[in-house]
């Protein structure tokens, strides 16, 4: 079986618009790695929206990131004081992943 | 009323109401945002191309600096005169009145685009040099916006990212840049781009006015944040700046199609450059609100009543001159 | 067999065969979906100006209601003729008979618009008001397909979500409403969208149908459901229901290309409306077997055999009526 | 350390036209919020797919939702009987959110 | 309460052209099904990517599948071998789902 | 110099380089990346199209069957003639220097296309048969590279996957198939369909240069892999090759345009057939290297420099010769 190493899965749906920001906060926690994909549509406590690259301004990204527990909380601490403003929806959870020395 | 009957009877302005009352039945119809996006790059190069073609025919003249001046001036300014009437009457906190003036101050591509195109097919020929004046008065309502925000202090205002965003903007790129080449390649080499560029135009306007008017009334729907009093608001500032705009194109000595043109240029409110920015600068201002006062109030006031308006206000004032 | 030549001659066609083969030989020649959904609402807006364009040119006539109802009721009605079919030689359980049943009272506007375009090249003019009967008979087949599934009365039929998309279905409100435009711009106004409308239309419709080719032929490559027997019915419903169409077409009084164009119609099946409504309203049902029918075998069969067919076919009844 | 709540993530693998009758069970069920996003081919028992928006019938959707454990109970079971006839993929896994009362 | 059984949820992410070997290993594995979708942007050790369907070789899509462990490992093992070469990321980790006999 | 001067102040070219200029000043300027893949499918549909139509106009003639075969050579052979330089001079591996060389055996049909587009705006016509050798040279390069990068005999070098790419590739499929319904429609055919393909053709060429160019600038900056001596490659091996092009053309009887688009063919990489087999079959190569390197800095090279060079070239031989 092949041996595999847990560590940390962090999502974060971010606006478009903010998506460098968390990238530069990923970059300074010292992550090795980082995806973004697209979200279509959503609802939340400000209303519906749906994907909008017109204006670019309510597109939502999932910012999905993968690192050791050490960083990830390096990390969600660099974006705390952003979360109220920026609306961010933040989620951990543990993974098992091979070659955990990428992470 | 002529105008009007003609701008409400032309292919552009029905597809647009058409997207409204399609969006307003809540019907599935739906223009893939990509496709969309598509569009709107191209009415950018096509106008800016167009622009810059005239501008090398006709040559440049002093009516272009004094133009640009009016709308760099129109745009920083207008923030500063209306943000008052959003906190005190539109009852909005610091931080969401400086965001939605810098809308109000910045300008719609589309707006001037189906100006120009319904004032041009009757003759009405707006100069080629506003598309310069349109890029212009892209972004400086952003840092204008911002200072109303932030007149805390609290904050670094002009970070790096923000000034880039001002001048590196992709539409003001995109509306520049195209615009240069169409000085640079003039009449005789817009030729050969001219099917794509020029015959093209009218329908794909039409297209994007399809999606913009499922855009708007779903934004109306979808919205939770929109009052009576910001929707007054969102009618009065078009009246208000666009009239500005006019007797300012007026008293500087344009004619009466380009300060018509300035009118509506004063009376739009941006939809793309200013939004994004805003999301960025002031991400606790809420984006519902302001895409719901621009792009689903005063978007269709000016499509369907500015145009009309500004041209007889430019006219009538012409005769007076 | 003149008009056979013809219609695989035609560059649409032979787009169209370049697909199936791209796919048969499972090349990744491939059209971004977002591209193909571009193209498609272009196409509708295309057709529904043209039609308005010609009717407010031509006048509307007393064949425009009889073409309606003739419409309507082969929508309503060919779902119940063919159910049996289904059940009994295809082998289908009951929501599926009605799923695939629906399919085939509704339309496919590609075909349509790849007939006209076919016919109106040679002279042989469709009247520019079958666009209406075309949105007409988009989704009253819903209904009955519906009926033929719940025929037990289990499931509440008539739900909200379903009338609304019958009558708000996103192409029967571009359709229709480009239609309106059409006739509220007449041929003056739709001049200045007529490069992008008129003369970009069959380019446009190779590309499409380049994506419709390998769209059918991977349907048929990767479907699990179709039986030979199914493929029978896929092939047999046309036929039958194109000569329906054709003659009620002449009996109604409509000349050779319109009864023509009925026949298409008639013959045709849908695959924009009717799929998704029918994975909203009968989820039970195997989608890949209504797409693998309609879009992987009729469509073929229609674009290269039916379009000749009925129009060689309201030509001779014409001729002895 | 910035404080995490554990709360259930569901994913729920959904048919484009069916998407909105999720939305509306999810909103019944009390969730705070969803968010959609396309997903582009795939295979199962009923053969492979891939992206369509032409008919936009075999388009899929993954719909996400945080959700405390009550909220999820009441949505897993307000959906339980349209899993068979709509082929729906239910997810479910726990995470840990920021700012709990969202959720 | 809805019954649920635990499964393990891989989660692949994989450039674009290597895509179908990917589903053909998960074939072989005796996978009931898997779902890809679409990702736009990312950074990792070999430095930062973006959507390009012009050449279509940088794109990158997660291939997300739900199996029995059995299954799941000697998927992972039949993978191990292209790990390195393909700059495969492959997360790991438990999820319930309902009707667990359809993965 | 006036060649120079002519495609520099071509509006494609012109886009071109306001892409470079707007990435370089890390404007967020962008184009859908689907709508870049649906612009690339018309260019590619267009140019078969065009030079299917040509040939059916004016006949097949034996200078057909020898481009042919000097593009398959020139496709085959290159790669093994540059490998030994990016080796030795390069400093890169078996795999990435096969990877690498594979791609500058094989063309960049938008390279073509907007030479024989400025070409032919100036009456230097490039036969329509040279469609044929484009797509002939798209794929043999990756066998090449594939033996370049496995001389030691690991793996299995033919496996079915890959020659299905090198045989159905989509891009040879797509020219080949448009080429073919060229030919077959001849120019009579070609009438209805010419507003899109050809009048459009120059103005969408415009927008994919400029993606192209955000694109091309972009790769440069987000790079690490690429060294100043691979950057020197990336502008010699077009050089070299595009000479070898032009003699051979000129050697085997092609008029001066045909021996010029024959050298932008063989001075040309590419950055769509080639790069999706690499990472299918060396998925070892750096992917980030090879795009560099032939999006980065050949394409911007064959655009501004390689264009006017190699007519040019072509003229001066055929005058001497
Ligand atoms: N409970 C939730 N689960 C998944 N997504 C959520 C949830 N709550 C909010 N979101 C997403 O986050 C966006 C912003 O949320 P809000 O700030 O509450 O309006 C929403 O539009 C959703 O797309
Ligand atoms: N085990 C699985 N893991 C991930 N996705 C799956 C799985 N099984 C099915 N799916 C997805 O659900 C769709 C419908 O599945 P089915 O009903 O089995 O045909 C498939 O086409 C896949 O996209
Ligand atoms: N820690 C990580 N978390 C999420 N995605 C990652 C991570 N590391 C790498 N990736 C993704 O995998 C791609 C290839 O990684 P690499 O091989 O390190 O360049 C990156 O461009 C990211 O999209
Ligand atoms: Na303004
Ligand atoms: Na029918
Ligand atoms: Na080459």
């Amino acid at each position: 079986m092949i041996e595999m190493t847990r560590r940390i899965r962090l999502e974060v749906l971010v606006d478009a618009p903010l998506a460098p920001r968390l990238s530069e906060l990923a970059d300074q926690s010292g992550f090795t790695g980082y995806t973004l994909y697209r979200t279509t549509s959503g609802k939340g406590r400000s209303g519906e929206w749906s994907e909008d690259l017109i204006s670019g301004a309510t597109a939502k990204y999932i910012f999905l990131a993968v690192a050791n527990s050490e960083r990830a909380d390096r990390f969600l601490e660099s974006i705390a004081p952003l979360l109220e403003s920026y609306g961010l929806v933040v989620l951990r959870s543990e993974v098992d992943v091979v070659r955990p020395e990428r992470f | 009323m002529d105008q009007l009957a003609a701008t409400l009877l032309s292919a552009p302005v029905l597809f647009f109401l058409l997207g409204v009352l399609a969006a307003a039945v809540r019907s599935d119809l739906a223009v893939p945002e990509t496709i969309a996006k598509g569009m709107s790059l191209y009415l950018m190069a096509a106008i800016g191309l167009k622009g810059g073609v005239e501008v090398a025919n006709a040559g440049v003249n002093a009516q272009l600096a004094k133009a640009l001046v009016a709308g760099l001036l129109l745009s920083a300014l207008i923030p500063f005169a209306i943000a008052p009437a959003l906190r005190r009457f539109g009852r909005l906190d610091r931080v969401n009145s400086g965001a939605v003036a810098a809308h109000y101050g910045s300008v719609s591509v589309v707006t001037f685009v189906t100006a120009s195109q319904i004032y041009g097919a009757d003759g009405f020929m707006v100069a080629g040099f506003m598309v310069a004046v349109l890029a212009m008065m892209e972004t400086p309502a952003i840092l204008s916006g911002l200072l109303i925000a932030r007149r805390d202090g609290s904050g670094g205002l002009l970070n790096r990212h923000l000034l880039h965003e001002v001048f590196f903007n992709g539409s003001v790129v995109l509306l520049l840049g195209s615009f240069a080449i169409g000085l640079l390649i003039g009449p005789a080499g817009f030729e050969p781009i001219s099917p794509l560029f020029k015959a093209g135009f009218t329908g794909v306007l039409c297209l994007f006015l399809l999606d913009m008017g499922l855009i708007a009334m779903r934004r109306i729907l979808q919205t939770r944040a929109l009052t009576a009093r910001l929707v007054v608001l969102a009618l009065v500032f078009p009246l208000v700046n666009g009239t500005v705009g006019v007797l300012a194109g007026t008293a500087i000595g344009l004619d009466a199609p380009t300060a018509a043109a300035l009118g509506i240029l004063a009376a739009s409110a941006s939809y793309i450059a200013v939004p994004a920015a805003m999301r960025l600068s002031l991400p606790q201002a809420d984006a519902g609100l302001y895409l719901a006062m621009s792009l689903g109030v005063t978007f269709p006031f000016n499509i369907v009543l500015g145009i009309p308006l500004f041209r007889w206000m430019a006219e009538q004032i012409g005769a007076v001159a």
